[in-house]
């Protein structure tokens, strides 16, 4: 049973996804029923691997590894081989965690959709890409889920999309595909350098991370390192949506229904910060800590300016994405400091600012649902008709703030710890950040909850029953993660240890 | 007793979680039923533990796990010094009378509850930043009570001023939060720990894991940084706009958060961590200068505000300048007796206040009300001996802390600081009296029907009142020669002194005296015996200054011209920035492509043979290119 | 070029044949009416069929001539039939089109002619045993097909069913509307 | 004594010619007919190599077995196409099979 869970977790969704072929297009509540258990079955089984997980191990858990693609003199005399290997460790289980909520969420959150047997299909392809992409183990199978990711992504906006749903959709598709280009080819450079040590060509992160941590300086020279880790940074920068290649990230939030919302801004977005984490940090350590100052003024570039875009933002959905984007340069900030703290910091962000964004892309979408807008100026007062919402939107925009108590605060300080340490001068311009979100979130806050109820929003319904979960589930993680931050510091404390450490600071 | 001291912060959360499940339609009587006796529990204990501390001293801080960063450890914890020993009484006490007031105030509100559960989650916050025994749970628990007070002053959500205040608050506070975040943070990695044991430790011995920068400035940079938090939070000048606005909030949530305990918080934190500010003899000037001005600017302000809480707000300010200014002079003991003081009279003023707002049907423009001595005796009273321990007349409780603040200015040597001093306090005198003289004497103003059916409020608002009047006049003698000075052997807890202390001198005391006297003096000439005409003087010769403090010295209006809108105007030119420039370029790659590929088209023509002979001729060229890449054909 | 090539019985068939194939191909591109392309290609493929046999291909050769020449040939007659057979090609003002395929043919022989004789090749040489000597063609073709490539076998019957069927309902569809 | 070259010269010319008529010729069947010639050529090669090859063996004159049975499967639906396209639009010329352009 255990041996094979993060199969089961993986392709529970697409085994789903299949079924729901079979079900008659006509019929709108049982494509819902068949996506609620295929997201809900492998949140069930994530928990049951957080609850046998070992955190005081480093390396990967539950592993299972099948020999899947064996080329002999694929390269010269060198064999290339690729695995089907899934594993998880103390970083990939909190994104584990992360994708099983919010996925599941995404479900409850999704309301009458014409189509609905087709938009479920594409979501539930869009979970399996998603799972491997934080379980593979393998560099070939982690970039067959990526790309297993863009497509039903294409459709989902495309076709579920808002009035310019054609143009973001090709955007987000060209967007994403180059960065995943970039993914490529720093991932064969990868391969094929890691087989001059080990001579055998093999996918597998953990025997590549092996031969670049031990390979001499000859081998794998200093500037090789450094030139792959640029290739992959750039792919980062556009799949993590950082300033200058973020103009995706507002477009998609302002025109993908709420549940894809929900999952680019809790999960999708995510997966740069884990290339990131995992073969960046993982593998490249010497060449991102080269690149550490090039890092660190990108990361802080991120923050003040999305903070300042964000504050003129007129339409929540866009303010959302640009501090979501804000919030994730203090990913690279933490990054860029290399020490526990920073890292550790980062990896709190993320998580902090997957579960704050799928919050609160699901309660503007609540609202959208029942004023028919997004815009900031066309609401007001809405704490009369709706106090429950507004109450969660309160809770969700100071979480997102960094108000201590919730997850927001707990990363940014980790982050800025770090930072401090590495980049005194930068980091002291990053927390200009820290200000301005409490503007903008506040301001935005004010104007719509807050102040005289206009005529046309009286009397609109408040939260269903149906509701309250994806807002109660996800308010209590990140209030938990606030509050106790062991929980999830425990989980990565030693993996990122172990890259410290490698690093020799 | 002492280890049982995390009990006090829990009695105000056990019944804020109790409210929050209860819901908004809870009835009144539980809610508040609920509230004041956790909050009179909190008080109980913290009595027996101000006693034990009184007995025992301070003890070390009990701490726990929370979070583990490669081989360091954050803790969160508490601990009981006689600082915070006496700090829990005054908020525990304060927040009871205040729980206890509100039942009359806030009657009949749609959100009883909610206010009932928002004060009780600060009180806890409160609770919780008083007893942290690190930096880093001071900076959580700074935060939620800033977010109290936002909700708090937001209250009633619906008037627009009441959220433009809270916003303000927040977004001010903020400001000032984010020195203090910097500075615990560069602490954090300088020494390692956020314990205050720890820092302390570094401090002394100036040995920091940080080489950009000398030990000594260090200290100073992060004093100074530390100081802007505490700024922020007590309304020092130039961050202080935010607390006048905060009037918007109910009147008990002024009383309790933007009186005694939340701004005060500033002070407590300065005070607590002294031993980092003491190691800066650079800090501490700037310190004592920020004070001097904040005391002096918001008395000046104070003068001409004609809202009766704006008045009693910018006295805060000015007491809290007053506090800040002790802290940098060293006076270690009158700051923290001046802060526990004027938590009492301050609260009291505010509840007489209320007591009068609530009377005349929630008007608080003292031009239109007058002669209500009559209708609200005991309101009068109260509000009297608040306004006369505010002006530090004998024996009231703010004569004996202001005098020992106004001694340590002089012995300090910074004669400057002790002239500001003094004439905020003749100011304070002037403003305080002239509210008094025009609620409570003279003719009633405003309609005549809300005259008449103006009347004392019930047992529940006028019981804190009077007990607030005891304390206002008795708390003072704490540290009189009388007593033989009691609240500083206490706050020292035995040990050695902190900061500075001097003998009492008389003949400054008389000229403290005399100086709030002439204000009072004043204040009586022009607004009771009417024998000086304000308006004429306000009109007349002093009209620039008239309009300068009517105006409050137009700094919301500066702030507004020099950051918010430059501010606002980055956003936009780089929102114009960001989706012309940098999307732009992304859309022109898209449209180049589009038309590039417009152009294009056109060799399709559809013909399988073009196609084939244009595949064929590129293959040929294409073994041509190869060809010659291997060096030719041989 | 065909120095050294001692002039037997077999070089002169082969030259015959292949002059002959050479022929019928250029014919094919020469006639102006459709219906002689179409037989003239008939030649080609028995020309063919010869060249196979000189290669010890008896059985496709005669699978060549059956199929090929039999069936093929005579089905783009029908086609030809069906269509505007009598049509004669109008000769078109000269454009570049033809002119380019020619070099571009060309070209492409010139590649393969250079690969074949002045590349320095060294081709294997020829050995006058027959290495399937004395071994039944047939036989020896189904014995491999039936064994070694059976799967293929399957496969491309399966492929000759669809586009049975494909071809026929193609060519029917109009008549039912 | 008749060796590879010969056999691939012979390959090589009508390969060519097929190519020339496939690119020019006007009528499909003609179109068809010449790309049966390139395939023809094709099979020339495969069993040459069958019978002078490095490594002589059956393997070549099985592939042009298959060779033939593709092409004979090719040529049935290619007419059928063309039969199908000469009822709908009434001609057989390739230039005007150009629905696919812009």
């Amino acid at each position: 049973m255990m041996g094979n869970l993060l199969t089961l977790i993986v392709f529970l969704p697409l085994l789903g996804a299949l079924i729901l072929g079979f079900v008659p297009r006509s019929n709108d509540s049982q494509p819902k029923a068949v996506a609620m258990i295929a997201t809900l079955l492998p949140l069930l089984f994530a928990g049951i691997l957080y609850a046998n997980f070992d955190s005081g191990q480093t390396g990967m858990q539950f592993t299972e590894s099948h020999d899947w693609i064996h080329i002999a003199h694929a390269f010269q005399d060198k064999s290339l081989v690729i695995g089907y290997s899934l594993g998880v460790d103390g970083l990939s289980m909190p994104f584990l965690l992360l994708t099983a909520v919010v996925t599941f969420l995404g479900v409850l959150a999704t309301k009458h959709m014409h189509r609905a047997k087709e938009f479920y299909i594409w979501y539930l392809i869009l979970v399996t890409g998603l799972y491997g992409c934080f379980l593979s183990l393998d560099l070939f199978l982690f970039f067959l889920f990526l790309e297993m990711t863009l497509v039903p992504m294409y459709f989902l906006i495309g076709i579920w999309g808002g009035d310019r749903k054609g143009q973001v959709a090709t955007k987000f598709l060209i967007y994403r595909g180059l960065a995943s280009v970039g993914i490529l080819v720093a991932f064969v450079a990868l391969a094929y350098k890691a087989a001059m040590v080990t001579g055998v060509m093999t996918m597998d992160m953990i025997a590549i991370t092996d031969a670049f941590a031990k390979a001499p300086a000859d081998v794998i020279t200093s500037s090789f390192k450094q030139g792959i880790f640029l290739v992959l940074f750039l792919a980062i920068l556009i799949e993590e949506a950082f300033f200058p290649f973020h103009t995706w990230l507002p477009d998609t939030h302002e025109q993908a229904p709420t549940s894809i919302s929900m999952v680019v801004g809790g999960v999708l977005m995510k997966i740069g910060a884990y290339v990131l984490f995992r073969i960046g940090v993982g593998i490249l350590p010497d060449a991102v800590q080269y690149f550490a100052t090039l890092i660190a003024v990108i990361g802080v570039i991120n923050i003040v300016y999305a903070a300042l875009v964000a504050m003129v933002q007129r339409d929540w959905r866009r303010l959302l994405a640009f501090s979501a984007i804000s919030h994730m340069g203090v990913v690279l900030l933490g990054v860029a400091a290399m020490n526990q703290a920073g890292l550790q910091g980062g990896v709190f962000m993320t998580i902090s600012s997957g579960l704050l964004s799928g919050l609160l892309f699901f309660l503007i979408g609540a609202i959208k649902e029942r004023t028919g807008t997004t815009i900031i100026g066309a609401l007001g007062g809405l704490s009369k008709p709706m106090p429950i919402l507004a109450g969660f939107l309160l809770v969700a925009a100071l979480g997102s703030l960094g108000l201590p108590g919730m997850s927001g605060f707990i990363s940014e300080i980790l982050a800025f710890m770090g930072a401090f340490k590495a980049f005194p001068v930068l980091s002291a311009v990053g927390t200009l950040g820290i200000i301005l979100a409490a503007v903008y979130l506040l301001w935005a806050m004010q104007r719509t909850t807050y102040g005289p109820t206009t005529a046309q929003l009286e009397g609109l319904p408040d939260a269903r029953a149906v509701e309250y979960v994806p807002m109660v589930v996800l308010v209590a993680l990140i209030i938990l993660i606030g509050v106790y931050p062991s929980i999830l510091g425990d989980l990565v404390n030693h993996t990122i240890s172990s890259y410290v450490t490698r690093i020799g600071g | 007793m002492v280890q049982n001291a995390w009990l006090i912060p829990l009695f105000p959360l056990v019944a804020y979680l109790l409210l929050f499940v209860l819901g908004r339609r809870a009835q009144e009587g539980i809610v508040t039923a609920i509230s004041v006796l956790a909050a009179l529990a909190g008080f109980i204990v913290s009595l027996l533990i101000l006693s034990d501390v009184h007995a025992n001293g301070a003890s070390a801080p009990y701490v726990f796990h929370w979070l583990t960063v490669g081989q360091n450890t954050l803790s969160m914890g508490f601990e009981v010094t006689p600082l915070n020993a006496m700090m829990l009484t005054v908020v525990t006490f304060i927040s009871t009378l205040v729980l206890l007031f509100s039942k009359g105030y806030l009657h009949g509100d749609a959100r009883y509850s909610v206010f009932y559960q928002y004060l009780n989650l600060f009180i806890f916050s409160m609770l919780g930043l008083v007893i942290s025994p690190n930096l880093l749970q001071v900076y959580i628990f700074w935060e939620l009570v800033g977010l109290c007070s936002f909700l708090l002053v937001g209250f009633w959500y619906f008037k627009p001023e009441a959220a433009a205040a809270a916003k303000k608050a927040f977004i001010v506070t903020r400001i000032g939060d984010v020195g203090l975040f910097i500075g615990i943070v560069l602490i954090y990695v300088a020494t390692g720990t956020f314990e205050y044991s720890g820092v302390f430790e570094a401090f002394e011995a100036k040995k920091f894991a940080i080489d950009w920068i000398t030990p000594d400035h260090f200290i100073t940079l992060v004093a100074i940084l530390m100081f802007i938090g505490a700024m922020g939070k007590s309304a020092q000048f130039p961050l202080h706009t935010w607390l006048p606005d905060a009037m918007e909030g109910p009147t008990p949530v002024s009383a309790l958060i933007h009186a005694a305990t939340m701004v005060a918080a500033g002070v407590y934190l300065v005070a607590r961590a002294f031993p980092i500010f003491e190691a800066s003899p650079d800090a501490l000037t700037v310190i004592g200068i920020i004070g001097g001005i904040t005391a002096i600017f918001a008395a000046l302000i104070g003068l001409t505000q004609n809202d009766i809480k704006r008045v009693v707000a910018y006295s805060t300010v000015s007491q809290l300048g007053y506090m800040v200014m002790a802290l940098g002079v060293s006076a270690y003991a009158a700051s923290t007796f001046h802060l526990m003081t004027h938590a009492f009279f301050k609260a009291l003023l505010f509840l007489a206040a209320g007591s009068v707002i609530h009377a005349i049907h929630h008007n608080q423009d003292i031009r239109f009300m007058g002669g209500l001595w009559k209708k609200l005796p005991l309101t009068g009273w109260t509000f009297l001996i608040g306004a006369l321990a505010l002006s530090g007349i004998p024996p009231f409780a703010g004569f004996w802390s202001k005098d020992e603040i106004l001694l340590g200015a002089l012995k300090s040597g910074n004669t400057t600081l002790f002239v500001l001093g003094l004439i905020a306090a003749f100011c304070t005198a002037f403003y305080i009296f002239r509210v008094f003289f025009m609620t409570f004497t003279g003719e009633f103003r405003g309609e005549k029907e809300v005259y008449e059916h103006a009347h004392e409020s019930g047992s529940v608002m006028t019981i804190p009142l009077v007990l607030l009047s005891i304390m206002a006049i008795v708390a003072g003698l704490l540290n009189s020669p009388l007593t033989d000075h009691a609240f500083e052997h206490f706050i020292f807890g035995g040990g050695e002194e902190i900061g500075k202390v001097y003998d009492t001198e008389w003949w400054l005391a008389g000229l403290a005296t005399v100086v709030a006297l002439a204000g009072i003096g004043l204040s009586y000439l022009m607004y009771k015996s009417k024998s000086i005409n304000p308006e004429a003087l306000a009109n007349g010769p002093l009209r620039p200054f008239y309009q300068l403090s009517l105006n409050k010295f137009y700094v919301d209006e500066l702030y507004h011209v020099a950051i918010v809108k430059p501010v606002v105007w980055i956003g936009h030119i780089l929102n114009f920035i960001d989706k012309w420039v940098v999307d732009g370029i992304v859309h022109l790659f898209g449209e180049g492509t589009y038309i590039g590929s417009l152009g294009l088209k056109y060799s399709q023509n559809g013909q399988v043979q073009t196609y084939g002979l244009v595949t064929l001729i590129g293959a040929l060229l294409l073994i041509g290119a190869a060809m010659y890449a291997v060096g030719g054909v041989k | 070029m065909f120095s050294g090539l001692a002039i037997t019985g077999q070089t002169v068939a082969f030259f015959v044949i292949a002059l002959f194939v050479i022929a019928c191909g250029v014919m094919l591109l020469s006639m102006k009416k459709v219906i002689y392309m179409a037989l003239s290609i008939g030649g080609v493929f028995i020309g063919c069929a010869a060249v196979y046999l000189m290669l010890e291909a008896e059985f496709l050769a005669f699978i060549q001539v059956l199929l090929y020449a039999g069936a093929i040939t005579i089905m783009m007659l029908f086609a030809i039939m069906l269509t505007k057979h009598d049509e004669i090609e109008k000769p078109e003002p000269i454009t570049a089109h033809p002119v380019w395929a020619a070099i571009g043919a060309a070209g492409f022989g010139l590649v393969i002619l250079w690969v074949v004789k002045f590349s320095g090749i060294k081709w294997p040489q020829a050995t006058p045993d027959s290495p399937f000597q004395g071994q039944d063609n047939v036989k020896l073709i189904g014995e491999a097909l039936f064994n070694q490539y059976v799967i293929p076998f399957e496969l491309v019957s399966v492929v000759l069913i669809v586009a049975l069927v494909g071809a026929i309902t193609l060519a029917n569809k109009e008549e039912k509307n | 004594m008749l060796s590879v070259e010969q056999f691939l010269t012979l390959g090589a010319i009508l390969f060519c010619i097929g190519l020339f008529g496939a690119l020019t010729k006007r009528n499909i069947i003609i179109v068809l007919v010449s790309i049966e010639l390139m395939l023809n050529a094709v099979n020339i090669n495969l069993l040459t190599f069958a019978r002078f090859g490095l490594m002589p063996s059956i393997n070549g004159q099985i592939f042009t077995l298959f060779t033939m049975t593709i092409a004979a499967a090719e040529l049935a639906v290619g007419l059928a196409v063309l039969i199908s396209l000469y009822r709908n639009r009434n001609t057989s010329d390739v230039r005007d099979q150009d629905l696919m352009k812009w």
